[in-house]
């Protein structure tokens, strides 16, 4: 009993693994004791994916050790890696969307009776206990392709912890979600850390890694640079770590809003049950950011704008000329652009190399007669995008799917900035990206908004807004609730917290990203 | 499976995998669309018995199930695959290749077999093994060897159809024992009519009921079943889940090997022969039948009852167009037309279930970008 | 809006696809409404094997044959597949019909529905082909396997008279192998052939495709020294070869040097044709349009309760005549004399190649 | 040279290529004229409507689509092209004259062709305006085609299509088919729409990732439709060139050719899932076909055993094409490595 404590449930030690032509983990060291929350942070690239590839079974390491539960693997399958009690709870979400939530939970162990026959009733109920237990308000008997992404976010990490895992890798499960589903999601995970499951929590939301994570370790270019107790070191120090060498927080020269004439007008903009009288202008050259809870009717203002989306009442008008698109491609003829939250689906093709993905949407203009590419035209056109937002690609011709997440979201805005936009909307455009890409798009945000472009960001990440924009427009179940001019003294990452919240406050909610700012 | 092909068809949003909770009238709504193909089954025997009065009889009817029976078990077969998100184009030539294997056992070297002259249990053992057998074969070429389930199996089917034709050598073998044509071409039972006459029960159209009832037993109430599902559904998940996704499409192959053979004997029995020819160019009907039913080409949707109606919409249509005397050289545009009007009400199901989005599923899935952007 | 109009309108435009279907001129059949079988108009249900080439003209002669007595005769097509045409005989029985004439798929796959007719009471006759192992009434046919051997003995005969002795390499454009006309077409030239070891064949399967003609033409052809090109169907082959013939280059007249000799089964319009012109030398003509007309008279007098004999039966101007009537274990056997057609007699009116329908 | 196995990826990405060479070896082998220039010249002959088909098959398939009515079409325009152009001839049995309208050549290809897309249209619009499962419109279509085939000819075969007409099919320019030039350029023109034009941008787009090519303002619905299109004139030239080497039309024609097709097509390496493919990959699975079917010509092999020989070879290749996905992985997971450590 007594070593049983002591003795961690993962102990990965010397593990190395070497691609062809690159070095992806050396000597890397890793412990994690039960009920700990382990947080694994690094750049894009820096190993912690090949690591959990090896940790899953996926990759074979070259040389190494791992110890999980006292069972000692040199290297191991994925079955038994799950035997062991190892999950993974991927950034993009895995479900059998075409099946019910209910046989997604059970897949592969739906109850049966003695002869052998499922039995429905119970698997629904079954499912829906566990569910309940996890405070999950889910409809069993929907299929997940109903799901809303945080629905189907929860669903997937609350998979993981049925198939009675002991040690849980989430990778990233907050890029999606907003603000109560990550505390009730962090609550959970806390619960289960108290019964002595173990988590390796890796994300790009450093705030986030302050708040639940015990001790972090940090990798850099596949080595191992140190774990560090997490009241032991705070985000500057943290990000001094990842990146090797100090970089402060990003801040764009603001301009001053009143400077300009406005471009974009919305008046009284009604669609029921998503968004009411919203009334908004951007700026020449202003970028105006847009915060708030999932479902505040800010995304579904976005898509709207853009075509994606029913518009439902109320007059737009873009540097005073009416906007009437209803779908992308009347929007992208009448200025009006928009990065979709998941590149994935709606922004890359990735399959294409990255000089098809930056011309699609202005390929009408490279057009000769018949619709005939002009190659080398083209060829330039992306070349300078390329060189503009320094996109790191081999060459044009490498699929974009082969990018890592920064360079492809640059891959995306190369696209719609190729369209001389007079507007661009911006939906969680450094999500899933790392440390260094970040700083890459706020710097293409602020030369794009130089050039005249009137830019409209909807982010969840508070710091990333007071970064960027000039001023912040907070929505509240669909009404712009608040507004907050950047360099204003009120104008406080508590404050922004709060209102996004609806202003009345509770407790926890409020506390604990403050915990993180401060850090 | 592409986003794409999912929102192409109407009839993948077909009949739920899971039991239905009649609760409110939009459920009820819903389960008739989703049952949409009984529908039309009801209707085509309502529109054929008012245009030949030979149509409606008790025994026609039951002949439909009969003259249907090889069919269905070639489409039990086909939608176990394709609820795994893969084809088996060459269960048609393993329909022929087994019940000319089982001839050739039966016959004496005079009638051509290979004069061993088993007895016809034996002989039925055999086929159902030689089926199992490719089917064995299939899966393990498309799961060990990464070969595309299509192309593969398209090949497969030269290659037994082949061998049917040099085992034979392309003649036909007939005249079994009595015991290997029961199954297809004996009756079950004569009832009487107040009409007069009898009801005759081919045993096959009772083994075409059973088959599709223990298929969907299968598909719904085993985890085997469910399974499969998950597999078509999302094959990577699945195996996240513990699921070996090989396993369970080496399985259906398995199955639908030796859902042909039965074919096979189903055919050989009732025809009381087995020609080189037996079972060709049916693959593609077997499709329809099956998408028709609600089976989805891409995996993880539709279910047997609803496959086994769209077997029973092919035979009313085949049945019904014979009957009305139609001449044989139109008789293939009216199959055609129909079968276009019924995929066309089943899109108008789809429409009408996307303007009222009864279901989020339809909702979310991005059909919507596609009208707007005409 | 627009697009509810749309869907409206192709609704409309389908309907309209399904009633010009339902009532589809059908030539042959009585419109559906009244019932078939009615006591005093006599039905006979007939089941193509498929619609193409020979078997088209098959058809029409029994549809000729019914029309003159005045009968209904109800058509089916079983596009090759056995199982489809035991399903359309069964069709036959429940619409009650008074006789059955088939052309089988297969001759012993024909069987099982043979014993159906029997239960139920109806006269069964087949055309073209007999069936194998079970009894019927009759069978109207010319010998395929003949046909097959006359075509054979023409080759030879050509062959010595290009070389002095029976030597050369021909080859074989087979039907579908899995069917017994392809087997018997076959069966007929090649035991003829099998006597004449310096006369080589290259067999080459078609499964009645043109497309198929056409390609093995072309790759042999242009690979081999061919003699001959043996067809068992001139309706699918002649023009085919013809062309591929003359794509290589190859497609000379008779009596000059490098001739293919050409000769088939069935006797086809443009085979006879190609034969006028010099570019065919045979082709083994059966009486196609005749089964039919012919057969209606023999079920006419056993309607009326009359025996068919045994013995020959003649007919004036009608090339298959004389023809025998004989009692096989099959049931009676009407064999129409196949005409080996030449240079020298294809003018002869008789001809069905050369008859206008 | 291998270290980010871009020379590996290079060999796979052609390695039906070298299959198709193995095959070429082993008939030359076994076979005395294979390599003949005339046999050469025929396999390409065989592989022009074959190839002129597949190239509307993998468009179709590239969005996503099957298109299993161009046999049908095959069916259809054959016979009506042959009746309209062939002077009215009493109908002497199995064998039919035009309906005596005469139409020169010149008249009737323009209508073919017209038709032909005209097929497509409707296909497109059924399936993506009224979101009809396109295997089985496309099926239903395929039927309705064909028996109108049977229903114009009556079965009947119509000999003597005029020569002009002809030229296409059966023409020669020297020793070379005008059928074989003509294909090739249409794969040249093919190939280069394809990777050069707004459409073939929008094709790969739709049929990779529909809802970002929409996104990306784009119109899946219009692009998929313009891929039925062009299947039906693909079909139609196709008609066209078997029409004009048989001289004789029969309704029969073109059956069985849909599996040769979507197979050409996934054997050179185009996905049924659509947005990956190339067009001469397709090309390569054509030749690969009609190598193998020339090849069995040439050979003695017993008849009966023909087709069971075809399949296997196919076999046979697929087997060998197929382990390139495995070595694949690995190379993909080596460059995508190769990107991180470039990130980094």
């Amino acid at each position: 009993m007594e070593e049983s404590e002591v003795r961690p449930l993962l102990e990965m030690r010397g593990i190395s693994k070497v691609f062809p032509g690159v070095q992806a983990l050396s000597d890397m060291t890793l412990s994690v004791m039960p009920g700990e929350i382990h947080g694994l942070v690094g750049k894009n690239g820096a190993g912690k994916s090949t690591l959990m590839a090896v940790l899953m079974g996926l990759i074979q390491p070259d040389s190494g050790t791992m110890v999980i539960d006292g069972r000692q693997f040199t290297a191991m399958t994925p079955a038994q890696a799950l035997e062991a009690g190892v999950a993974y709870v991927p950034q993009r979400i895995n479900l059998m969307t075409s099946l019910t939530v209910a046989e997604n939970i059970l897949a592969g162990q739906m109850p049966t009776d003695r002869f052998g026959f499922v039995r429905w009733d119970e698997a629904f109920k079954d499912a829906a206990e566990r569910l309940e237990k996890l405070g999950l308000k889910l409809d069993v008997y929907q299929r997940v392709e109903g799901l809303s992404v945080a629905e189907q976010t929860l669903l997937a990490i609350s998979k993981a912890l049925f198939s009675n895992a002991r040690l849980i890798i989430l990778d990233e499960p907050t890029a999606a979600l907003p603000r109560p589903d990550i505390n009730r999601l962090f609550g959970f995970v806390r619960s289960l850390k108290d019964r002595g499951v173990a988590f390796i929590y890796i994300s790009h939301h450093l705030e986030e890694v302050f708040e639940i994570c015990d001790n972090v370790t940090v990798l850099r270019n596949g080595r191992l640079v140190g774990t560090y107790p997490i009241n032991e070191i705070d985000t500057a120090g943290l990000i001094r770590a990842m990146v090797g060498e100090d970089v402060e927080e990003y801040q764009r020269k603001k301009t001053d809003g009143r400077v300009g004439e406005p471009v974009l007008e919305l008046k009284n903009m009604v669609r029921r049950g998503h968004y009411e009288d919203v009334n908004l202008t951007v700026r020449k050259g202003e970028v105006v950011g847009i915060a708030g809870l999932e479902g505040c009717g800010a995304s579904a203002l976005a898509k709207s704008l853009f075509g994606l989306d029913r518009r439902g009442l109320g007059e737009v008008t873009i540097k005073g000329k009416p906007y009437t698109a209803t779908n992308p491609s009347e929007a992208l003829a009448q200025g009006l652009a928009y990065l979709p939250q998941d590149r994935y689906l709606y922004g890359l093709v990735g399959g294409r190399p990255v000089r098809e993905n930056i011309t699609y949407t202005v390929l009408d203009r490279l057009c000769a007669l018949f619709g005939f590419v002009r190659l080398n035209k083209e060829r330039e056109i992306v070349a300078q995008y390329i060189e503009k937002l320094g996109i790191v690609t081999p060459s044009q011709e490498q699929a974009a799917a082969l990018l890592s997440g920064g360079n492809q979201q640059k891959v995306v805005f190369a696209k719609l900035a190729a369209t001389k936009p007079d507007v661009l909307v911006l939906h969680e455009p450094t999500q899933g990206i790392d440390v260094h890409a970040k700083t890459d798009i706020y710097q293409i945000v602020s030369e794009l908004s130089e050039d005249g472009i009137a830019i409209l960001i909807i982010s969840s990440e508070v710091r990333e807004l007071l970064g960027v924009c000039d001023r912040i427009l907070v929505m509240y179940q669909g009404k712009i609730h608040q507004e907050f001019r950047v360099g204003d003294p009120n104008t406080t990452p508590q404050n922004i917290l709060l209102a996004i919240e609806g202003a009345n406050t509770c407790s926890e909610t409020a506390v604990s990203p403050n915990l993180s700012l401060i850090g | 499976m592409p986003p794409h092909s999912e929102t192409q068809s109407g009839i993948e949003i077909g009949p739920d995998e899971y039991p239905m909770r009649i609760s409110n009238k939009n459920d009820i709504l819903l389960f008739i669309i989703d049952n949409l193909i009984w529908v039309f089954v009801v209707i085509a025997l309502v529109i054929f018995s008012l245009l030949s009065d030979q149509f409606l009889t008790p025994n026609n009817l039951v002949n439909i199930l009969y003259r249907m029976a090889a069919l269905g078990l070639l489409v039990i077969g086909q939608s176990f695959t394709m609820i795994t998100a893969n084809f088996d184009l060459s269960a048609e030539s393993t329909m022929g290749v087994t019940a000319m294997i089982a001839a050739l056992l039966m016959a004496s070297a005079a009638d051509g077999g290979w004069g061993l002259e088993l007895s016809p249990v034996l002989a039925i053992l055999i086929m159902l093994a030689v089926g199992a057998l490719i089917g064995l074969f299939n899966g393990t070429l498309i799961t060990r060897m990464n070969m595309n389930n299509f192309i593969t199996t398209v090949a497969m089917m030269m290659v037994l159809r082949g061998a049917t034709y040099a085992l034979s050598p392309g003649r036909s073998i007939s005249f079994f024992p009595k015991e290997f044509n029961w199954l297809g071409g004996g009756t079950l039972a004569r009832i009487p009519l107040a009409s007069g006459g009898n009801l005759v029960i081919p045993t096959a159209a009772v083994f075409l009921i059973l088959a599709f009832l223990v298929a969907f037993v299968i598909t719904r109430y085993r985890r085997f079943g469910r399974n499969m599902y998950a597999v078509g559904a999302n094959r990577a998940a699945a195996e996240a889940a513990g699921i070996s996704s090989k396993k369970v499409i080496v399985a259906v192959y398995v199955i639908s090997g030796v859902c042909a053979a039965l074919a096979g004997l189903l055919d050989a029995g009732r025809m009381d022969s087995a020609t080189p020819r037996t079972g060709m160019n049916m693959i593609f009907i077997v499709q329809a039948a099956a998408v028709i039913g609600g089976v989805s080409l891409f995996g993880g949707r539709g279910n047997l009852i609803g496959a086994f109606g769209g077997v029973l919409l092919w035979g009313i249509l085949d049945t019904g167009l014979n009957m009305m005397m139609v001449s044989p050289f139109w008789i293939e545009v009216s199959r055609g037309a129909l079968l276009l009007f019924a995929m066309f009400v089943d899109a108008l199901k789809v429409s009408y279930l996307r303007r009222t989005s009864i279901r989020k599923a339809l909702a979310n899935n991005p059909i919507g970008l596609q009208d707007q952007a005409i | 809006m627009k697009k509810l109009n749309m869907l409206l309108g192709i609704l409309m435009a389908l309907s309209l696809v399904l009633a010009a279907c339902a009532q589809a001129p059908t030539p042959t059949a009585e419109s559906p409404s009244e019932p078939a079988a009615s006591a005093d108009k006599v039905t006979v249900g007939y089941g193509a094997p498929e619609l193409s080439g020979g078997q088209g003209v098959i058809m029409n002669g029994m549809v000729t044959g019914g029309e003159q007595k005045g009968w209904a005769v109800v058509t089916t097509n079983a596009n090759f597949d056995a199982a489809q045409q035991a399903n359309q005989i069964d069709y036959f029985l429940s619409l009650g019909v008074d006789a059955i004439v088939v052309v089988p798929v297969d001759s012993q796959a024909i069987c099982s529905s043979v014993q159906k007719a029997k239960d139920a009471g109806v006269p069964f006759y087949t055309i073209d082909r007999a069936p194998i192992g079970c009894e019927i009434n009759m069978t109207v046919q010319s010998d395929n396997y003949l046909a097959g051997k006359q075509s054979a003995e023409a080759m030879v005969a050509l062959l010595t008279e290009k070389y002095g002795e029976p030597k050369g390499t021909v080859l074989e454009l087979q039907g579908d192998l899995g069917q017994n006309v392809a087997q018997l077409r076959g069966g007929g030239f090649n035991d003829v052939m099998k006597e004449y070891p310096n006369i080589k064949i290259i067999s080459k399967p078609t499964e009645w495709k043109a497309e198929k003609f056409a390609q093995a033409t072309q790759d042999v052809v242009s690979t081999e020294e061919i003699d001959g090109i043996y067809m068992h169907s001139d309706c699918v082959g002649t023009t085919v070869v013809l062309s591929a013939l003359e794509q290589l280059g190859k497609k000379v007249p008779r009596g000059e040097e490098g001739h293919i000799f050409l000769t088939g089964v069935d006797g086809c319009p443009d085979a006879l044709q190609a034969i006028r012109d010099g570019y065919s030398d045979q082709a083994s003509s059966q009486p196609m349009p005749d089964f039919g007309v012919v057969l209606s008279d023999y079920i006419l007098s056993e309607i009326n309760g009359e025996e068919i004999k045994e013995g020959t039966v003649t007919k004036e101007g009608a090339l298959w005549s004389p023809a025998t009537i004989e009692k096989a274990d099959t049931g009676f056997m009407l064999n129409l004399a196949t005409t080996s057609v030449t240079i020298d007699n294809v003018d002869e009116p008789a001809l069905w190649g050369n008859q206008a329908k | 040279m291998f270290r980010d196995g871009r020379l590996t990826q290079l060999v796979l990405d052609r390695l039906i290529w070298f299959v198709l060479l193995l095959v070429v070896i082993f008939f030359s082998l076994r076979t005395d004229n294979f390599l003949s220039g005339i046999n050469l010249i025929n396999i390409l002959l065989h592989a022009s409507v074959l190839g002129i088909l597949t190239i509307g098959q993998a468009i179709v398939l590239l969005s996503g689509n099957f298109d299993l009515s161009q046999e049908g079409t095959i069916s259809l325009l054959t016979v009506l092209a042959a009746w309209m152009m062939l002077p009215y001839r009493e109908m002497t049995l199995a064998q039919a004259g035009g309906v005596g309208w005469e139409l020169h050549p010149f008249i009737v290809i323009p209508i073919m062709l017209v038709l032909g897309a005209l097929i497509g249209l409707i296909n497109g619009l059924l399936i993506t305006r009224l979101q009809m499962n396109n295997f089985i419109v496309t099926l239903a279509m395929q039927l309705i085609l064909r028996g109108a085939a049977f229903v114009i000819s009556m079965g009947a075969i119509m000999p003597g299509t005029p020569a002009l007409f002809n030229w296409l099919g059966g023409g020669r320019i020297g020793p070379i088919p005008v059928s074989v030039i003509a294909t090739l350029i249409v794969f040249l023109v093919f190939a280069y729409i394809l990777s050069n034009t707004r459409f073939g941008r929008q094709l790969y787009a739709v049929g990779s990732n529909r809802q970002a090519a929409a996104a990306s303002g784009f119109n899946p619905a219009k692009t998929i439709t313009t891929a039925y299109v062009i299947g039906g004139l693909m079909a139609a030239l196709a008609s066209w060139m078997l029409l004009g080497r048989l001289e004789v039309s029969n309704p029969t024609l073109g059956v069985g050719m849909t599996l040769e097709t979507v197979a050409a097509s996934v054997i050179g390496g185009v996905a049924l899932t659509g947005g990956t493919g190339t067009i001469w990959g397709a090309f390569s699975g054509v030749l690969l076909l009609s190598v193998i079917n020339n090849g069995l010509n040439l050979m003695e092999v017993d008849p009966f055993w023909v087709n069971g020989v075809r399949g296997l070879i196919i076999l046979l290749a697929l087997l060998i094409e197929a382990q390139k996905v495995r070595i694949k992985v690995r190379t993909v997971q080596t460059t995508v490595a190769d990107k991180k450590a470039a990130a980094s």
